[in-house]
């Protein structure tokens, strides 16, 4: 059974293979590492570009407008910053031309928290991503939808942000979330898939026959159900929703859980329907939050639900401040943890009107 | 890859026929600018950029550029300085028109977008974009799908003097030549000596910008964009080279600003510009190709031709406000099976 | 009576005068031109940077870092996006080193439509900038205003945003509005610090005498008193959603009009102060809709007063598109306009709990 | 300006007594990284990151830095490799370790950046910053203040080979070799031919760094970093010419990258680069300066002094959540009036 990172790769080899993808490229994407956190190892496709964020996203829109369908990492979403602009230009190509141009192109990054990464290999590129009109954007919290929802990136006509949250890339499916054809054994799809450490250069990967699965975007996941409180979020902070909720359990709270999964287009009717029966509801995520897309969820939520709700809708985000700091005490303290989010859920429902 | 020495142009004239078409599309070329100019000053339209001043080499440009669809033909990553390119390919001249009076007949923008902002899916034209240099970050993209294909397309970018600060002309120029992949790639800079207000001298330490490749062991030259046959010999040979080695060639035009900078700084004529078009006219009188009498009667056949047009999309509708929704996404993939015949949708018009 | 780019141009004289200003430099800022909107003209201290948005957010970091103040410009903000991770980098320099280095660098830039300036002179930046931690920011809606915040952003120890919206650059004051010592004829003042047309080479501008004007980050102005409503706006929309509310006393409606001023810090306790009286909020500006700054006001707003409303809080925003169109339609579709304001206005008040 | 010819450096050899400053500074820069990666590899910090390899090229720079607060003394714009830089100018190496631990104590982050990212405002040591190239753009804005306001202070700025290719690199060449105001500025680049795994050659299409310089007119050189005579030489001679001429100097210097890229490659030391240290030490014994006993004692002595400093370090306490809210803004003025006492906060210990 796979981990994130394995089920991106097995994706990008099946988009390769089927899929027409030309080209998977980025720092250290190519051979020898395969990239930072191994998920391009064994491509046919994959390439080592030059240390130039703006050319990578730059070359991505080029390869797209000839008509070739690629993937493009940024090797941390906090270098992605430089390319705002180019960024925005994709986004707005085809509007732009009144569609005559389209840009079949995946911008992929990985995102959060959660392993000790400091100021620069922290940050959280949702509230960005989301603030750029014409992109779709995926941000998977298991390994099948991490498999799923990149394959249907790749075959979108339109630039699309995978974005793959760092303290997940190692965590494995549940049982019964598999991806159709891996190995169930670990050892065994590690052997098959993960490039030897030492030389490299005669290894050939042997990929599991893995069939096409298109996770749509704007279909949420509901991980979990209860009558209480909704709570809503994704990437990093959703096992933690999870695990929160099943601990609250134990004190008579039944929270329902949504997994987002895409952030756009996203499933608003699957969120409206759940805060109609609870009439509350968590927005949960990692971004700083002060002009975070939670707060857009937030306002979807009184706009259209107003009258619905017997608490005020609450978001728990990241702390408003410049970074991450790298000691254990700062991360914590800066981005929601486990007990923050039960300590939430609990105060919510507790909430009287 | 050998390292053959830059193929020199041909010394030989270029012939008779060949000039006068030229010509002829220098002056629809600015008899077009200077009618975009007059509707911006007659208030239809909101804001006027272009490229009078430009022709000699403009026109050459688009003459030879192999245009079509897909990887075997040109990419063209232009500014918003290229109408003399795009009358050359053959696009027709109402169509800017429209552009530039945003009406939703404009077939590049549906008038959402300022004038010389040509967009042809069909002829490789890359939707033109208004912030600077950032073409030069794209067209290494085109270019890496043209050199995989093989064949003689190449990729063409254009931009100016001042743009090149930005870091995204280095950006071209690493990717180009790459010795992992050098690209098949016409980088052109049309030095016109200014960027709005700020004048070349002061701010750049490199003698010529053509220098800035040669760090790069890529060819480079600079010529003078304001004589049309030296730039039509040096475009054909510097494009030869980069069809046939698949390799780079920056090539730095210089080039005049005969409105200055756009109808924010007043879109009037300088005095202070050598103007390509008459010395052109000038030479073409001595040759005996054209006489004073045929280069006027061309300038008025054209004058009349626009203003029909001009008349024309004064009449055509205005987009709707609803329809700004249209078009964040598309359905279908175009750009998709690139060199295969698409979806047809062809530019409206010409040669 | 100055118009608000007059105003700044006397600010930036004022401060390179009196508060140690060393550079006011951008594309154009220098002569012969002194700024796209001729904001820097006559000023001493004003330079022509190269075409490079990098550079000169850079060098405005340097240059601070060296204990020079200094006012950065970028030409367009839809030119800025190249710079966001420099942006950054400022903004959490100070909180990096632990207070070891601040930053007094000013970032100045037109915002906004209004001008017909098509997709890319017509941008927001509101929501960008919010989302920088580490940052001021300022957004004048008139002349004196725009004085004594970039006299504010000028004086602070660390970095500004001054956004100056392009709709209203031309717009004057309302009298006893004016800046002290500023003549009250127009032609007065424009004989003196307008350069002239033509050669500029000669010419040198007569500054009025005007003196030190600071006003508050984080101190909005009520603008107009009302009880049914709280309308909150900054920039281009502001003006219009003064002139619904008067319009709308017409109809009876009273609606209360703050001018935020300042989106980082701002006026939480005006803001508040006010809906707990009107139990109604509309908050107004131009960005686009999704993961706006608007969103954070609203989310405060539940967070905080939920229980104290008596309709939902609302934004009015641009539309979720990638650009402003030029032709008129579509930009009077994309951003609020003064019918739809009022309309908000309207529909906010009838709305009962 | 005068166009003088870049001075040549001299041909004299250094005294015995700078070489073996320079050896146990070297020694003492080694101790420190290897300190630092034990440090990583038992538990005690979560990443790594350092310049063991550069010691000959790094050490030689931090002696000839003039360190001091303001516009009279060199700002430095580092990378985080300069480790050996920072003890050459007289940190005390136990503050390193802190910010390995992440401890409240690390007196340049507080716990909050990784090791490696220094920041020292009496010395003019600007933060550290771990985006790659960053440092460029900034660089020129210090430059700028101390052309202004004339003498011989200088601003340096630091990068590897591979974030070259970041438009931050031609932005910096393009502001320091402004007509306008040439800048000075020491560019300095460590070319270790490695970006993390992607090696020099496929990616770099430039015959060596130091040509970019040259397009711009910036005196450029490529030396041999591993030699730290050489280092010494060539640095004091660029210096010289910076903070005389006030113009720019680009010095690409080779070296080599002696534990791989970070803790993130493993941070195992690799066998097929050449190790400055063990050339110079056998030159110091041959020419009868230290002996090899000398010379283990004095790393024997070192290792003893951060052996007991890694034991201090272990016990001292981690920052408080709670002041994650502490220094967003600053409440006072720190960097104004420049070239004063300022608040006479300095930098713990040594030299
Ligand atoms: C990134 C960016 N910055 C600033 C501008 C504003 N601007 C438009 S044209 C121009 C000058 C361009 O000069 P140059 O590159 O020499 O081209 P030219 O207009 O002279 O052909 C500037 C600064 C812009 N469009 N994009
Ligand atoms: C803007 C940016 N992109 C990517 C990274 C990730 N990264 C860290 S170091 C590095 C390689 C740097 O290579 P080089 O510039 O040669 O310096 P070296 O580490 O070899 O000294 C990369 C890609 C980064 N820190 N910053
Ligand atoms: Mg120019
Ligand atoms: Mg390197």
């Amino acid at each position: 059974m796979s981990n994130m990172v394995q089920a991106v790769r097995m994706a990008l080899h099946v988009a390769e293979e089927r899929h027409g993808v030309t080209d998977v490229f980025g720092e250290d994407v190519g051979p020898p590492l395969g990239g930072a956190f191994t998920a391009t190892q064994g491509l046919k496709t994959a390439w080592n570009s030059p240390l130039d964020e703006r050319g990578i996203v730059g070359a991505s829109i080029g390869l797209g407008l000839a008509g070739c369908r690629n993937v493009a990492e940024i090797q941390f979403c906090d270098y992605a910053y430089n390319t705002i602009d180019l960024l925005k230009l994709a986004g707005l190509m085809c509007w732009t031309c009144v569609g005559d141009w389209n840009l079949p192109i995946t911008i992929m990054t990985p995102v959060g928290s959660g392993i000790r990464g400091s100021v620069y290999h922290s940050q959280s590129f949702d509230a960005t991503a989301t603030h750029i009109p014409g992109f779709k954007i995926a941000i998977p919290s298991t390994p099948r939808d991490a498999y799923g929802l990149l394959l249907t990136c790749i075959v979108d006509p339109n630039p699309c942000f995978f974005l793959v949250p760092k303290a997940l890339m190692r965590v494995r499916s549940a049982p019964g979330e598999e991806i159709p054809g891996e190995p169930a054994d670990e050892k065994a799809l590690s052997k098959m898939i993960d490039a030897p450490l030492g030389d490299r250069s005669k290894w050939q990967p042997q990929w599991p026959d893995t069939p096409d699965l298109f996770i749509p975007f704007g279909e949420a996941r509901t991980v979990r159900q209860g009558r209480d409180i909704t709570v809503v979020s994704y990437a990093r902070t959703l096992p933690l929703c999870t695990k929160a909720a099943e601990a609250l359990a134990a004190e008579g709270i039944e929270a329902e859980v949504i997994d987002l999964r895409s952030l756009w287009p996203y499933d608003w009717a699957r969120i409206s329907e759940s805060v109609r029966r609870t009439g509350r509801v968590l927005y949960v995520n990692e971004d700083t939050e002060v002009t975070n897309f939670g707060e857009h969820l937030v306002r979807r939520t009184v706009d259209e639900l107003f009258f619905e709700l017997v608490a005020p809708p609450k978001l728990l985000a990241g702390a408003h401040v410049p970074g991450i700091g790298l000691a254990d005490n700062l991360e914590m303290a800066t981005v929601p943890q486990l007990p923050t989010i039960a300590e939430s859920i609990r105060t919510l429902v507790r909430m009287q009107p | 890859m050998s390292l053959r020495p830059l193929r020199t142009p041909p010394e030989t004239e270029l012939s008779p026929e060949l000039l006068v078409k030229i010509h002829e599309l220098m002056v629809k070329g600015r008899v077009l600018e200077e009618r975009l100019i007059q509707m911006y000053k007659q208030g239809d339209g909101y804001f006027w950029i272009g490229g009078p001043g430009e022709e000699a080499f403009n026109v050459p440009l688009g003459m030879l550029i192999q245009k079509g669809r897909g990887l075997q033909y040109d990419y063209c990553h232009f500014h918003y300085r290229q109408s003399a390119t795009m009358l050359a390919m053959g696009v027709d001249p109402i169509d800017s028109l429209r552009m530039m009076k945003n009406t939703a007949t404009d077939p590049y923008t549906g008038g959402r977008n300022f004038v010389g902002h040509y967009s042809i899916r069909v002829w490789n034209v890359v939707p033109v974009s208004s912030p600077i240099e950032v073409q030069y970050s794209m067209a290494p993209g085109t270019a890496i799908a043209q050199k995989r294909a093989g064949g003689r397309g190449i990729t063409i970018v254009t931009g100016g003097d001042a743009g090149t600060a930005e870091g995204d002309f280095s950006t071209c120029l690493v990717w180009a030549s790459r010795p992992a992949n050098p690209l098949p790639m016409l980088i052109v800079v049309t030095n016109n000596k200014w960027g709005i207000s700020t004048n070349y001298a002061p701010q750049h330490g490199e003698k010529r910008i053509s220098d800035r490749g040669k760090a790069f062991g890529i060819e480079s030259k600079t010529i003078d964009g304001n004589d049309p046959e030296v730039s039509y010999r040096e475009l054909a040979a510097a494009m030869e080279y980069v069809r046939s080695e698949r390799k780079p060639f920056l090539l730095e035009a210089m080039v005049s600003r005969l409105y200055g900078h756009s109808s924010a700084s007043g879109a009037n004529k300088v005095v202070d510009e050598a103007d390509c078009l008459v010395g052109f006219e000038r030479r073409l009188e001595e040759r005996g190709l054209l006489t004073r009498a045929q280069m006027d009667g061309l300038r008025a056949q054209f004058n009349a031709e626009l203003s029909a047009a001009h008349r024309k999309v004064k009449e055509e509708p205005q987009p709707d406000g609803k329809s700004i929704f249209d078009h964040i996404f598309s359905e279908k993939d175009l750009v998709g099976g690139a060199g295969s015949a698409g979806d047809g949708r062809s530019p409206k018009g010409g040669a």
